[in-house]
């Protein structure tokens, strides 16, 4: 286990980046919009500049100055254009909690201090909150510059629905809603910048996990060369965006270190800024319909749903409803889809991707689409998804993924098993017969390991890793993406492992865009599996390296080179690995002009998209009073492939149901009408604590996939996948006696209720 | 205006000025530079800002620094005594019950007020000593058995695995 | 949105509470936690508001103006103001029925908005806090 | 997360601090644990002039028999109300409420008397109190008061201190005889209660001698539920009789609502948690 980066994280030697120490940092606080629509006429900030401490002021007017406004995702989509996003926005505010001003002063309090001081006049502008009232064609504008609020629409449709529906015995319907939730991640986002004149080097520090991308971003906002910028996600990092887009306080933070230099300038975000504008998840609503045919089998899909991106356009907002749309299926094998989903602009903070963005919205509405099927045809829902798993591959979907040996009906079979169905539906029977309501739920889900800054489309991605190995025999590995914990002792395994040295012999680091060029970052669920297929590559090219001047040393041809236990050996004769190693770089006779030295940086291009998979199971019972759901146990069979990660793939899982536990039963991001967040904070926004976790049994498979050289999948957030439709369709069918059909998390207990008191009004 | 405060802190008696709205877990991270206490939220939700204050876990964002005047202060910074491992921190390790870590230093402190109050702790008595312990990675259940270990190690039973 | 409605008796006669309801010093002694109301032009006001309930309280400033004004009978009244805690908008359609001479019927609608860190921290207090104002408000008017 | 600034003052005795209180008056806040008045100025809701910490004023932690009751010093914590052996004894209601709190540092550094003043509608801690007919002892430069807790909360975060007035113990009048229970649903962010009740019953002869049931979170301030009282006093506890007396027991109140919780909602699940605390207590369920 990767002792080092966790036990720093333990003993809190760890440095967070708002533990890092900056001597004589200058402290930010930004000014955000209290209107969710509002033209911005003046801004005072004459009192605020005469406080104590305080060093500038800035407003969009003046930031305009230092940099260009923050570049508009590049995503392939024939026709996307939309407004120019600021660091502070200069005229108009188009959410609630988005900057328009900013402090900077010698300490916290005093910038805090300021901010209370600062006289903004608003005009407010009527808000639009809902996506598909704003998606219509009357509906008030988001930005009064927009033609429309749709920013794209995006349309897949094969086989031949129409028909299909037509033909179909059975075809169920249902309106379905995905809130927003907030990712929330208990280290808030944090930025600090500084500039040192003497190499002409702006160094930034983020929470973001894309360091080359925002790298790239502040290129063009600040007009600099990318050589000259520096970004560090610091290796203790709390899971906070993917940061495929820049943030306008990254923009920010990093222009004011310009403009105050040589001091550090830094900011880190309360949690009411936190959960008002760092970005939200989900957001997606429609209405799904599922074609059955009186066996079971799915004859064809069709969504019709709205995404709500926010009031700006951000990579992992557009992301997420393609990702919806091609995998609306799920992993099953469906002759006909009609898929149609509008991203729509209003005014709220805009989407920035959560835990399986996208993936986890396709999942919902496919899995309840089947266990609506099931209900509907009397099926056992088991057999209903058996019926329409996939057996022989590669299967090409009908959205035209290709799936390569996505095992979902032999994981349904383990999680038979693993959970003692049979048993388990006796029990649940046993007790619904006395009057319990109670119920199971069950999943068969595929994730999609795409999404990085490397493949913001759903085409294939990559990931960079360079390997050096010292005279010494030192391995260094520097990944492209930043690390989280676990990450980092699986790439020195597989350095450690293609060059035959030991494992105390390797350090591994990422997440500095000055230690490797190149890298492609993000948090999802394939940068994991990328980042180690580049360190194979290059681990790989430095061994047959090292094979070679053993082979030269020895005096025998390579195939006659054993490599042992840090040496080569050929017959009685053997050398050193460090011999090998330091000859690398001293013997001036190389063989076959070998250029001399041992570093290798590697790119890992991935043929195919990922695909983890897997099945789950939930058992939720409900109070029939108060209408509280209660999740009694959760099962779960997970498929990332082969497991790179060892032990840490099952602690990722666990993590991955937790988060789905919250998104079910307590998350939401909760706006009135006027688009004003009212969960602002940790006392009305609900994150699942330790007694909202049942007793949880996670069990895995690894099945390799060939569009990865080590067969890994990727999949550190797919758990999550399955576990909110399974959760979901669990409560589902214990309230399914009482002619409940589907229920939108998350399953308040209140709404519960009223459905109990209004089917008990009934005769 | 500023007000003295002299605290002892892992075994080491300071003293400082601060203003009087300045938070004892600011005082902590900015004027001690001890950052294993840290700031997620604004309403004593989450617990990462947690530190044992005169024996007992206290949320050091819901505490002033002059209210904590003449106090001890215990972080996990003062745990380890010499090179021992705590084995509070060896259960985590040994169970992955880490994610980013960002919340773990305050959830060891709770963790420790857990085996304070009962050394032998039940599985419902942890999870109602987690309560005020916010963590987005793990799903807890790790933290859980981690706790469990630790206290069945410092009682001699062994058992860290 | 917060909505508050109803009506009051009032025992006194409608010229008394006209009076009451458009004078700008019988105003600001009967808006709860009014602090300052000065006009600025016809039937337009500087408005200064403490708004909340115990320990939970901010200050707000703006603008208050009278609409729609049908002597001794109606108007409405819009209040924009905000402060360090956000902003507070909101009208109050006021009509005011004869009874007898000692006697007023006042019927009123009130709908407000609030945004910033009140509405994010303090969604939950809204309504007690508007039914309280306005029970206050009444109180108060018929003193 | 950064109060406005204020200054601060930790007088050494009860007097010293009515000096200061009655000099600075409205523009002073008192701080006892400060878990209630700190989130507040962290929020600045709360932005005093000055703080006065009751910290050093010695005998303030007490928590000790006085009289037949118990009385509760401003400085004793939940924690230490939830093992205390007076409390225990003299009101065990009390302990049960106290030791499910918000959390366990919370429940360390937060106190009773703190909670009562914060007067949070959806507070625990003052069901229970109001359940055992607590009074609130409080000091000023005008002399000593007791104040039965039911008119010591005037509203929502709404208590009847002057200015220049300490809150500095919470008594109850007698050793509460017999059992209790308290039952509630949990705010799912916060832990407060949406709703929650307290049952005090002491039966004789099979029949509820006496009776004492107080509900929060439901209403701007908690609430005695006497026609439910007085429906089962003298009568056996028994479910449907229980339930009977329980329909109905916001009626008549302004029922709080929010994202959480309609008001609707709220009254029935004050119904449900009447009914469950009083079937609790009474051993019936």
């Amino acid at each position: 286990m990767d002792r080092g980066t966790a036990a720093a994280l333990v003993t809190g030697a760890a440095r967070f980046l708002d533990d890092l120490p900056l001597r004589g940092a200058l402290h930010v606080k930004v000014l955000r919009s209290i209107h969710a629509h509002a033209r911005i006429l003046s801004i005072d900030a004459g009192p605020a500049l005469r406080r104590p401490g305080v060093v500038a002021v800035y407003t969009g007017a003046d930031l305009r100055v230092l940099c260009a406004p923050l570049p508009f995702p590049e995503l392939g989509v024939e026709d996307l254009a939309g407004p120019a996003r600021h660091a502070l926005e200069p005229d108009e505010a188009t959410f609630a909690g988005e900057p328009l001003a900013a402090v900077v002063a010698e300490g916290k309090r005093e910038a805090r201090d300021a901010l209370d001081a600062i006289d903004v006049a608003f005009e407010s502008l009527p808000p639009v909150t809902d996506p598909e009232t704003a998606a219509a064609s009357g509906s008030a504008r988001a930005r009064l510059s927009l033609a429309g609020n749709i920013a794209f629409r995006c349309h897949i449709e094969a086989g031949d629905p129409g028909s299909a529906f037509q033909k179909a015995d059975r075809v169920v319907r249902a309106g379905m809603r995905l809130p927003r939730t907030i990712p929330a991640p208990i280290e808030t986002r944090g930025v600090a910048a500084a500039y040192a004149p003497e190499d002409d080097t702006l160094t930034v520090w983020t929470t973001a996990s894309a360091p080359h991308a925002l790298r790239e971003a502040l290129s063009r906002i600040l007009r600099r060369k990318e050589g000259s910028i520096r970004v560090i996600a610091p290796p203790a990092r709390g899971g906070g965006p993917l940061g495929l887009s820049p943030s306008p306080e990254e923009a920010l933070v990093a222009a004011l270190a310009l403009a105050h230099a040589p001091r550090p300038v830094r900011w880190m975000e309360t949690r009411r800024e936190n959960l008002l504008a760092s970005g939200h998840a989900r957001g997606q609503c429609g209405e799904g319909e599922a074609a059955f045919r009186s066996d079971g089998r799915l004859l064809a899909v069709r969504w019709r749903g709205f995404a709500d991106l926010g009031a700006h356009l951000t990579v992992e907002g557009a992301l997420a409803p393609f990702a919806t749309a091609h995998l609306i299926c799920g992993a099953y094998n469906v002759p006909a889809v009609e898929v149609s989903i509008a991203g729509v602009y209003t005014n709220k903070v805009p989407l920035t991707g959560g835990v399986a963005a996208g993936r986890a919205e396709a999942a919902f509405f496919i899995e309840r689409l089947v266990d609506m099927g099931a209900a509907e045809l009397e099926l056992d829902p088991v057999e209903l998804r058996r019926v329409n798993l996939p057996r022989s591959f590669p299967h090409v979907a009908a959205t035209g993924l290709s799936f390569d040996s996505i095992e979902c009906a032999a994981a349904l079979d383990r999680l038979l098993e693993v959970a003692n169905h049979g048993r388990l539906r006796a029990e649940v029977e046993a007790r619904r017969t006395r009057g319990e309501l109670v119920g199971i739920g069950l999943a068969a889900y595929i994730d999609l390991a795409g999404a990085s800054a490397s493949s913001p489309s759903l085409a294939p991605g990559w990931e960079a890793a360079s390997v050096a190995v010292s005279a010494g025999a030192s391995v260094e590995v520097e990944a492209g993406a930043p690390l989280f914990p676990g990450e980092g002792d699986a790439l020195a395994r597989i350095a450690v492992k293609e060059l035959g040295v030991s494992t105390d012999r390797a350090t591994v680091r990422g997440g500095d865009t000055a230690r490797i060029p190149q890298g492609a970052g993000g948090t999802g669920s394939a940068p994991d599996a990328d980042g180690a297929g580049a360190v194979r590559i290059a681990a790989r090219k430095l061994a047959s390296k090292l094979r070679r001047i053993a082979a030269a040393f020895l005096r025998v041809p390579e195939e006659y080179v054993d490599r042992g236990a840090e040496s080569f050996s050929a017959g009685e004769r053997w050398v050193t690995i460090e011999e090998v190693c330091r000859r690398a770089y001293t013997d001036p006779e190389l063989p076959d002009g070998m250029e001399p030295g041992l570093v290798a940086t590697a790119l890992h291009a991935r043929q195919g998209a990922l695909f983890p998979f897997g099945a789950h199971l939930a058992v939720v019972s409900v109070d029939p009073e108060t209408g509280e759901p209660r999740l009694e146990r959760h099962v779960a069979v997970d498929d990332a492939g082969v497991a790179i990660h060892g032990p840490w793939m099952g602690a990722w899982a666990e993590g991955a149901i937790a988060r789905a536990i919250g998104e079910a039963l307590l998350e939401e991001a909760v706006h009135d009408e006027e688009g004003q967040l009212l969960s602002g904070t940790f006392l009305d926004y609900a994150l699942p604590r330790a007694r909202a976790i049942p007793p949880l049994v996670c069990s895995r498979m690894e099945t390799p996939t060939r569009f990865h050289p080590l067969g890994a999948r990727g999949g550190r957030e797919s758990p999550g996948v399955g576990a909110l439709p399974a959760i979901v369709n669990a409560a589902v069918d214990a309230l399914r006696s009482l002619g409940v059909r589907h229920l939108d998390p998350p399953l308040r207990p209140e709404r519960i209720w009223r459905i109990l008191r209004e089917q008990r009004g009934r005769p | 205006m500023k007000y003295p405060v002299t605290l002892t802190v892992n075994g080491r008696e300071l003293r400082r000025e601060v203003e009087a709205r300045v938070l004892l877990l600011d005082l902590l991270r900015d004027d001690l530079g001890i950052t294993s206490a840290r700031a997620g939220c604004e309403t004593s939700s989450c617990g990462a800002c947690t530190v044992i204050l005169d024996g007992r876990a206290v949320k050091s964002c819901t505490r002033l620094a002059v209210q904590a005047d003449g106090s001890s202060v215990l972080t996990v910074e003062g745990l380890r005594e010499g090179d021992a491992p705590d084995a509070l921190e060896d259960a985590l390790l040994a169970h992955a019950a880490v994610g980013c870590g960002f919340c773990v230093p305050g959830a060891v402190m709770a963790a420790r007020d857990i085996l304070r109050e009962s050394p032998e702790p039940s599985r419902d008595e942890i999870i109602r000593g987690l309560e005020g312990v916010l963590c987005r990675c793990t799903g807890y259940r790790r933290i859980v058995e981690a706790i469990a270990s630790a206290s069945r190690a410092l009682r001699g039973e062994g058992g860290s695995g | 949105m917060l909505r508050v409605s109803g009506r009051k008796t009032i025992e006194k006669p409608p010229e008394e509470v006209w009076r009451m309801l458009t004078d700008p010093d019988s105003l600001r002694q009967t808006i709860p936690g009014c602090e300052e109301l000065v006009p600025t032009g016809p039937n337009r006001f500087r408005i200064a508001l403490r708004l909340g309930a115990g320990i939970v309280k901010g200050r707000f400033a703006g603008e208050a103006e009278l609409k729609d004004v049908e002597e001794l009978r109606k108007y409405t009244l819009e209040v924009r103001a905000k402060g360090t805690l956000g902003f507070i908008e909101g009208s109050t359609h006021v009509r005011l029925e004869r009874l007898d001479e000692r006697r007023t019927e006042v019927h009123y609608e009130s709908e407000g908005r609030l945004g910033g860190i009140v509405a994010s921290v303090g969604s939950r207090f809204f309504e007690e806090i508007a039914r309280t104002f306005t029970e206050e408000f009444f109180e108060r008017l018929a003193r | 997360m950064i109060p406005a600034p204020f200054e601060y003052r930790a007088p050494v005795s009860l007097a010293e601090a009515l000096v200061i209180l009655s000099k600075y008056g409205a523009e002073a806040r008192v701080i006892a644990g400060g878990h209630g008045l700190i989130p507040a100025l962290k929020m600045r809701f709360s932005t005093p002039a000055l703080v006065v910490d009751l910290r050093r004023i010695p005998g303030l932690g007490a928590i000790e028999a006085a009289g037949d009751g118990v009385r509760i010093g401003a400085l004793a914590t939940h924690a230490e109300a939830a093992q205390s052996g007076v409390i225990a004894a003299r009101a065990p209601l009390l302990a049960a409420v106290a030791a499910q709190v918000g959390d366990p540092q919370v429940r360390s550094w937060g106190t009773v008397v703190g909670s009562i003043c914060q007067a949070d509608p959806a507070g625990d801690i003052a069901a229970a109190l109001l359940a055992l007919e607590a009074s609130v002892e409080t000091a000023s430069p005008r002399g000593a008061r007791s104040i039965p807790l039911g008119d010591f909360i005037e509203g929502m975060f709404q208590v009847a201190l002057a200015p220049d007035e300490i809150a500095v113990a919470v008594t109850t009048p007698a050793p509460a005889r017999g059992t209790c229970a308290y039952s509630k649903t949990r705010q799912s962010a916060s832990g407060l209660a949406i709703a929650g009740v307290a049952a005090q019953l002491r039966m004789e002869e099979g029949r509820a001698a006496g009776i004492a049931v107080a509900v929060t979170g439901v209403a701007d301030k908690p609430f005695r539920a006497r026609a439910l009282e007085d429906a089962l006093r003298g009568r056996a506890i028994e479910p449907d009789l229980v339930a009977e007396a329980a329909r109905g027991i916001a009626e008549g109140r302004s029922v709080l609502s929010d994202m959480h919780a309609s008001a609707e909602y709220r009254a029935h699940l004050a119904e449900v948690h009447a009914r469950r605390a009083v079937l609790m207590a009474g051993g019936k369920a």
